[in-house]
């Protein structure tokens, strides 16, 4: 404990305070500027400067970071203190007329107008630094920095550009005591002056509008309350108190028998056919922005409008957009066809608009499919057969202006045409989601060439995998549509279900063993086991083979360079039997 | 023996998973193909020993022909890399023995590919039947 | 020096001056010539050309000094060469006329101990200077280079050199003067964070107008600051040492450089230097030249890559400098001090100098001074005996006003204390400084308040800009200044001026703020009249302030004397001048934008400045 | 009674002599053979003549060491009648055992054989093209030289082999374990090969070092990097046969740094040692990409002749197709 007095005050205050803090315990009030309690002392402003006593010695020194000492005769408004004080405050009310804190500050010290030269009166900034040190120690961005010397000086990001080390947490504008940094919510996401890019977006927010569950969340990158323990705005607006900083993300393992993915699929993306301009005419939206503008919590509410708010008065379906082409994905994606046809219908009965359907093939099977082709047919929907080439707004004649042009060969007639629209969907296909191959090596299991995962067998075992008790289920295997992937599903289900309730599985009897007597563990099978399966016993000198994890793939029998590895029912002497039998007949 | 009335004896090795299907499935798709092919049903193609083929070739077949799944949809992931790998090496070798390349094939066909089957027994056919009969040292290294 | 030179020893020695002021004056050139002459005449193997460090008396460049003799040559030129060689090395009759003869005198010195400038000097930290050719390790050894370090790390504790240097009453001459064995105990006591490692700085960043000492011993005598740090590192126990040279010194930094590799390859620097276990390397950090970097924070700051902008002490670097360890920082001259002290003991040091400053102290006499140049002088000299005694008075014989000491944050002292012995009280008593040993002569032609406001213009200039009163302050000071020259002054602005630096001097965070006031304070508490005259009769007594000057045409000696010679009013800018050939011209002041141009074209001294 | 000793004979057939040497190189345990056997026939020590063994009951020679693969006619008729003299014959050597090195003939024939060694090499001055005949008439009198085959065959190819003593040459001590098993008729199966039934990297120290996996990137030639003697060769991208070969040689080669060549042959349940080798060596090659096989396939010189050095004869193939050799 260290005693000292402030203004004649004797005061007790543990050591390593500064003269600022044992002050204020003891609400005496010292102002300041650049100081801020949760950032390093900066000591900058010199507004702070107290007059200080100590062996007989006495100086003006800044109470925001003046260790108190033993002894110390403080005295926060000696003239001397004010004096140099009043002075300072007379030079930042030249240097930032409008900030605030320093007109009150001003008039605190009776100063009514600064005796120097004003640059400019709008001027906010007193060069306190917060800012500079909230994005340095508490953000950890030191996206902004000062530059220039002397009068000069000014806070920028590197080179006055948007910085690429901003975060957006806006914590500069938070610490700025004059407001001189300021930030709006525009184009979701903050901006700080029209130049600068404050980041991405808000700490606190809802994922997507679907989200389920529909809660926001706080993005603890951006939040300010986790870089400095402030703020807590979220929680004091809550009433409901739902708010809840501890929550932290948890990796939870699940012990399970059994597996089933159901992993999904990723749409094509239109813009890898450049032809079709999706992205560069804003009237040519893919299947899913459809489904967005007809969603009744959509942009629109559910009408059907072009990008100018207009109604659309045609309307074009490109089918089999990235499928059914060698270019792209050969397959035929399965679900396009009916779900253009839903969108024609929808089209039809929202904005009464003339619909074209430029298809290769219309697939319609399944129960109630073909029906609804015909439906569609009599609402005078129009089927164009042939492959669109391509869509442009380039007019050649009167009726064709303003308008998007789809050029395609009609197969039917034989001839190319040019069908004028509004707005064009493209039907864009399913593809497998991108971390296929990640998660086939995860869970043992193998994709077809095009990356769908690869059931056990096409006919007798289409939910199954290689990986017994791994189960398959919707588009991750194949692309298909709802009632298919419900009724996979579970099938799945009841795989898996099955399987739980035996409790065991049979394996393969055609498994990979090793001889010990014989094996001499060079180790040549070991790298080779795709699942495994085989481990070298060091102390044993050979190597040896798990039967629950062994496939009988025979790999490591083939390459065993003694023999020593053999595969149950497919002996090496098995399998020259069948060789020499073969030229028996 | 005129190459014509030559019927050249084939010993093809075929994996369980995708290739053998494929034989099946162009089987049930009644699809018709030289029958000079005599098909081995291992579990991949990584099982083939290259001992089977010269084996094969010792018990008097013309030619050999090994094949599995495409590479990337092994059901055992990699087995088919491993016959590509013992293929090349494998067949530098049987050249050395005399044995031209053409007489030792490697293909992939998978569970679907019934057609590229049919294709592939009739081309090695017809392949080996230009080639004659290998003829190896008749006592086949046994002393006369 | 070639290989057959190294054995050979030679009759005469020619040591030109390389400081960057003779270089600049094309010494390289005489050099070259030199050597060509002496081939010519075959005395390549009797007389040897060595290019030295800075001599000191820069004002009489290009310099050379013959050895034995000690005969000094000045203000050659390559065409004096061949007589000069052919007269003094073929001949041996030194050449008079090239020798210094002192103002207002007939015959030259030729010996160069017996000029003023260099009688009254004392070499410490110079000791070296126009004697070894920098850029040869050998020559600073044979001058007892590397014995005092020997000495400290074979013979010597950390404790005992410490004490030494304490017992020497060596003061940092960064300006400060802070004791340097003191600083030197705070960084051995000081705990190392984590254990990490202490350094040693040379502060070289030399910013102040008119300062070149540091330049001059970097680039005269770099090993003598080499060993300097060698010692202090064995006392303070640090490991790496850093020099940070200002950028704009290419010279210094090349010297330096090949010094510090010439010394690790003669292991007298990194690893297990002279077998005794002990490891010390040095770095070179390049300085931007900003003037603030001076300051120690800021320097270790900018060393660290950080904005150089100086922080409160404490902590001081002592207890925690660089990247937050242990530093001991001092100035290029300090660190030359040490070798000496070390070498020849404390007492010895000590017996020079003031009770309260030991020792020598370098300054570089500039300004209205016949004998511009670098003096190193001891403790206690007079003002007096610097200016009339070394530097040779005030050239066209004009009258001394005052001396600035101390850089742009010292102040200016006035002839009433021309006999003020200097050490570091007497100076910050006469409200001046020691500084880094700026010393700018003036003369009755100087404004004082136009020296004021040149001295702020350069400090508000080199403000880092963190503080309020560094940053606000001196511009504002300045601009009062300004307005003042230009007679545009008030009675408030003398008494707010004298508040602002007051003011200032008290609040700002770094030396460069608290001193930045002195010019003012010092040329207000001297020369008060000079405000007083500008503000209220508008006029500046030494014509400096041209916004004062009024320019008048005394009619009859134009006539008379310059015949209306009309050269001012074709010279006038803006047609102020009425008159033609042979009448008296005369100035409409309505129109004088007092350019001045009219009184220096006048050949008849009828333009008149009052 | 020293007619009471069993009767043992020598033979070597087309070998190098090295394991007549490997006889000699018991040293000073020759001596407890001598003692404990009658050596009746052993043409590069002893004087003997085929009549003498002509003259000798069949069966009356309790074994015969036969070294050597079978190249001419007069080795088949040898080894036949020690057959019939012998009630035991061991193949002795690599090369009785599997053709060795004498068997890589099995790559030409005897024509192109002739062809190379009596006009193409370099140091051959044979203006008159002249060939060895099976009869030539020298001044009335008629001479006949063994025939010439265009295969090499192992032992066992020609005779019926009751053991097989593996290595080129074998080592002294599995040569004293048989000899000794033999006096002392504590004999393993007929047909046995008289070493372990484990390869190599059973007992090879640097079995220890191999990696986690063992694959190789780069197939190198033992003078094309300097061999770690640690580490297994395999493991430095060098062709070493270990792993396909039979264990019991004492690792003489790879003591002097050098991998294994596979002299011993392959363990019992192996068909063909080179295929199963190259099974092996193409398993581990660390690249699934068909150009990088190609390039490092095509890096592996010679692979019929590597992975056979002491076994074609033996092999599944036996030897090269006769109507491509030109």
């Amino acid at each position: 404990m260290i005693n000292l007095t402030i203004d004649g005050k004797k005061i007790e205050v543990e050591d390593g305070k500064t003269i600022l803090q044992a002050a204020a315990k003891n609400d005496i009030r010292i102002p300041t500027l650049c100081y801020h309690p949760v950032l390093e002392p900066y000591a900058a402003c010199r507004i702070c400067v107290v007059e200080v006593g100590l062996r007989g010695k006495t100086d003006l020194l800044t109470a925001c970071n003046t260790k108190a000492q033993e002894g110390m005769e403080v005295q926060t408004r000696s003239k001397r203190a004010l004096g140099a004080r009043r002075m300072n405050v007379e030079m930042l009310l030249a240097r930032a007329p409008a900030a605030e804190p320093i007109q009150k500050l001003a008039k605190e010290l009776g100063i009514e107008k600064t005796r120097f030269a004003v640059k400019d009166p709008n001027e906010k900034c007193i060069l306190c630094g917060l800012c500079v040190r909230a994005c340095e120690q508490i953000v950890g961005a030191s996206a902004i920095s000062f530059v220039e010397r002397g009068t000069e000086r000014k806070v920028t990001p590197p080179f006055g550009e948007p910085s690429e080390a901003c975060i957006g947490c806006t914590a500069c504008a938070y610490f700025c005591p004059t407001g001189a940094i300021t930030y709006e919510d525009k184009y979701g996401r903050k901006v700080i002056h029209e130049e600068l890019h404050l980041g991405p977006t808000t700490a606190i927010r809802v994922p997507i509008r679907q989200a389920v569950p529909m809660v926001p969340f706080i993005d603890t990158d951006a939040c300010i309350h986790f870089k400095t323990g402030e703020c807590k705005v979220c929680a004091k607006v809550c009433d409901r108190e739902a708010v809840n900083y501890d929550a932290q993300d948890e990796v939870i393992e699940v012990e399970a028998g059994t597996i089933i993915l159901a992993s999904g699929f990723k749409s094509f993306d239109a813009k890898r056919i450049p032809a079709y301009g999706y992205g560069r005419f804003p009237n040519v939206i893919s299947a899913l922005d459809f489904e967005r503008l007809v969603n009744a919590s959509g942009p629109t509410g559910g009408k059907i409008k072009l990008a100018d708010g207009s109604e659309p008065t045609a309307v074009g379906i490109v089918h089999c957009v990235g499928s059914r082409d060698e270019n792209y994905n050969e397959y035929c994606s399965r679900v396009c066809c009916m779900y253009a046809l839903k969108f024609a219908h929808l089209i039809h009965e929202k904005a009464h608009a003339d619909v074209y359907n430029f298809y290769i093939d219309l697939r319609c099977f399944g129960k109630g499919y073909e029906e609804f082709y015909h439906r569609l047919l009599k609402e005078g929907t129009k089927f164009i057969r042939g492959r669109v080439s391509d869509i442009s707004d380039m007019a050649l004649t009167k009726h064709e202006e303003g308008k998007l042009i789809i050029r395609v060969e009609d197969t039917l007639l034989g001839m190319v045409r040019r069908i004028p629209v509004d707005m064009v969907i493209l039907a864009t296909g399913l593809e497998p989601g991108l971390d296929q191959n990640q998660l086939a090596k995860i869970f043992n299991i193998s994709c077809s060439q095009d990356t769908f995962f690869l059931e056990r067998h096409p006919k007798l075992a289409p939910m199954s995998t290689f990986s017994d008790g791994i189960f398959l289920a919707g588009t991750c295997q194949a692309p298909r549509d709802i009632p298919d992937t419900v009724a996979q599903a579970g099938g799945a289900a009841a795989e898996a279900l099955a399987l739980a309730d035996k409790g065991t599985f049979a394996l393969e009897p055609v498994t990979a063993e090793i001889n010990k007597d014989l094996c001499s563990g060079c180790q040549v099978c070991v790298g080779l086991c795709p699942f495994t399966a085989i481990v070298y016993e060091k102390d044993e000198g050979h190597s040896e083979i798990n039967d629950a994890l062994c496939k009988g793939c025979g790999t490591c029998v083939a390459a065993c360079p003694s023999g020593a590895a053999q595969q149950k029912h497919f002996r090496d002497a098995q399998i020259f039997a069948e060789i020499e039998g073969i030229f028996l007949v | 023996m005129s190459n014509a009335t030559f019927e050249p004896r084939l010993v093809g090795f075929l994996c369980n998973w995708c290739s053998y299907t494929g034989a099946d499935l162009a089987g049930t798709a009644r699809m018709t193909y030289a029958p000079n092919v005599r098909i081995i049903r291992v579990m991949c193609s990584g099982r083939v020993d290259p001992q089977f083929v010269l084996k094969a070739f010792k018990e008097g077949a013309d030619g050999v022909l090994i094949s599995g799944c495409h590479l990337g949809d092994c059901h055992y992931k990699e087995g088919n890399y491993k016959a590509l790998r013992r293929y090349k090496l494998l067949s530098k070798m049987l050249e050395q023995f005399g044995i031209e390349k053409e007489r030792f094939r490697l293909e992939w066909v998978s569970a679907a590919e019934g057609i590229k089957f049919q294709q592939v027994c009739n081309e090695f056919t017809e392949q080996v039947r230009k080639m004659g009969p290998l003829n190896l040292s008749p006592n086949g290294g046994q002393h006369e | 020096m070639t290989e057959a030179a190294k054995e050979k020893a030679f009759r005469v020695h020619l040591m030109v001056c390389a400081g960057t002021g003779c270089v600049s004056n094309h010494s390289f050139e005489i050099k070259e010539a030199l050597e060509k002459e002496i081939k010519k005449l075959g005395l390549d193997n009797e007389v040897l050309v060595v290019t030295t460090g800075c001599n000191g008396f820069c004002e009489r460049g290009p310099l050379l000094v013959v050895q034995p003799g000690n005969i000094f040559y000045q203000q050659l030129t390559v065409k004096d060469v061949p007589h000069l060689v052919e007269e003094h090395l073929l001949k041996g009759r030194p050449v008079k006329k090239l020798m210094y003869t002192p103002p207002k005198e007939k015959t030259p010195i030729p010996v160069l101990s017996d000029i003023d400038f260099f009688r009254k000097q004392v070499l410490i930290a110079l000791r070296n200077r126009g004697l070894i050719d920098p850029e040869k390790i050998d020559e600073y050894i044979a001058r007892d280079g590397y014995v005092a370090m020997g000495k400290a790390l074979t013979q010597m504790t950390p404790e005992k050199i410490i004490a030494e240097i304490t017992i020497s009453g060596l003061r940092g001459r960064g300006g400060a003067g802070f004791p340097t064995g003191l600083k030197w105990q705070m960084v051995r006591n000081a705990v190392s964070a984590n254990g990490g490692a202490k350094y040693l700085i040379c502060n070289g960043d030399e910013g102040d107008p008119g300062a070149f000492m540091d330049r001059s011993i970097l680039e005269a005598d770099p090993h003598s600051v080499i060993e300097g740090m060698l010692i202090g590192a064995k006392a303070v126990g640090a490991t790496q040492g850093f020099v940070y040279v200002r950028n704009e010194y290419p010279l210094a930094i090349k010297r330096m450089t090949i010094a510090l590799e010439q010394a690790r390859a003669y292991g007298l620097l990194g690893q297990d230097i002279l077998g005794t276990g002990f490891d010390f390397d040095i770095k070179i950090v390049r300085g931007a030249g900003a003037f603030v970097c001076g300051e120690e924070t800021a320097l270790i700051a900018s060393v660290e890559g950080r904005l150089g902008e100086p922080r409160t002490r404490p902590p001081y670097p002592a207890q925690s400098g660089l990247w937050g360890q242990p530093t001991g920082i001092n100035n290029v001259e300090t660190w030359a001090n040490v070798p000496s002290i070390i070498a020849r003991g404390a007492k010895w040091y000590a017996s020079i100098g003031t009770p309260t400053s030991k020792g020598t102290k370098v300054f570089s006499l500039v300004g209205k001074i016949n004998n511009t140049g670098l003096v190193e002088v001891p403790m206690g000299i007079t003002l007096r005996e610097i200016i009339y005694d070394i530097g040779g008075g005030i050239p066209g014989g004009k009258a001394f006003k005052a001396v600035q000491t101390g850089g742009p944050s010292g102040g200016c002292i006035p002839k009433e204390q021309l006999d003020l012995p200097i050490d570091y009280e007497s100076l910050t008593q006469a409200g001046s400084m020691m500084g880094s040993g700026g010393m700018v002569v003036m003369d009755e032609d100087t404004c004082m308040v136009d020296v004021a406001r040149y001295f702020l213009s350069f400090t508000q200039d080199e403000s880092c800009g963190k503080c309020t009163p560094c940053r606000e302050g001196t511009k504002a000071m300045l601009d009062i200044l300004t307005r003042i020259t230009e007679g545009k002054g008030t009675e408030e602005d003398l008494s707010l001026l004298q508040d602002m630096a007051l003011a200032v001097k008290d609040s700002a965070l770094c030396g460069l703020g608290k001193t930045a006031p002195n010019p003012v304070l010092t040329t207000m508490r001297y020369f008060l009249n000079e405000y007083e005259t500008h503000i209220r009769d508008k006029k500046c007594p030494a014509h400096v302030c041209r916004q004062l000057n009024v320019y008048t045409i005394d009619e009859e000696r134009c006539l008379n004397k310059g015949k209306g010679c009309d050269l001012c009013r074709r010279n006038c800018a803006s047609d102020a001048i009425q008159g033609a050939k042979n009448e008296a011209h005369r100035i409409d002041q309505s129109k004088c934008i007092k350019c001045g141009v009219c009184f220096d074209v006048c050949n008849f001294g009828a333009v008149k400045v009052d | 009674m020293s007619n009471a000793k069993p009767k043992v004979a020598f033979y070597w057939c087309a070998s190098c002599g090295g394991c007549e040497e490997s006889i000699v190189d018991l040293a000073e345990d020759i001596l407890k053979v001598v003692a404990a056997v009658d050596i009746v026939f052993w043409p590069v020590a002893l004087d003997f003549k085929k009549k003498d063994v002509e003259a000798m009951p069949d069966g009356s020679i309790a074994v015969s060491f036969i070294n050597g693969a079978i190249r001419l006619s007069e080795q088949e008729e040898m080894v036949k009648m020690l057959r019939r003299k012998s009630g035991l014959v061991v193949a002795h050597g690599s090369c009785a055992h599997m053709g060795g090195i004498p068997g890589l003939g099995n790559f030409w024939n005897k024509e192109t054989i002739f062809r190379r060694a009596y006009h193409t090499t370099p140091s051959t001055d044979n203006p008159d093209k002249v060939v060895p005949l099976e009869k030539t008439v020298y001044d009335g009198k008629e001479l006949t030289l063994p025939s010439f085959f265009d295969t090499v065959y192992s032992l066992d190819q020609v005779i019926d082999v009751d053991y097989y003593l593996p290595g080129c040459a074998p080592p002294r001590d599995l040569i004293l374990n048989a000899v000794t098993a033999i006096l002392e008729g504590k004999l393993p199966p007929k047909g046995s090969v008289l070493s372990p039934n484990k390869s190599e990297c059973d007992t090879c120290d640097r079995n220890k070092t191999k990696p986690e996996k063992l694959s190789i990137k780069e197939i190198k030639r033992t003078w094309e990097i300097i061999l770690d003697p640690e580490k297994c060769f395999l493991a430095q991208g060098v062709i070493c046969m270990g792993p396909a070969t039979r264990d019991g040689c004492g690792h003489r080669c790879i003591n002097g740094n050098m991998p294994c060549r596979g002299c011993f042959g392959p363990t019992d349940q192996v068909y063909d040692q080179g295929a199963k080798f190259l099974s092996a060596l193409a398993s581990i090659l660390d690249t699934n990409d068909e150009k990088e096989m190609d390039r490092i396939v095509q890096s592996i010189v010679d692979p019929a002749g590597t992975f056979y050095r002491f076994s074609l004869p033996k092999s599944l193939l036996g030897r090269k197709r006769m109507e491509t050799i030109k």
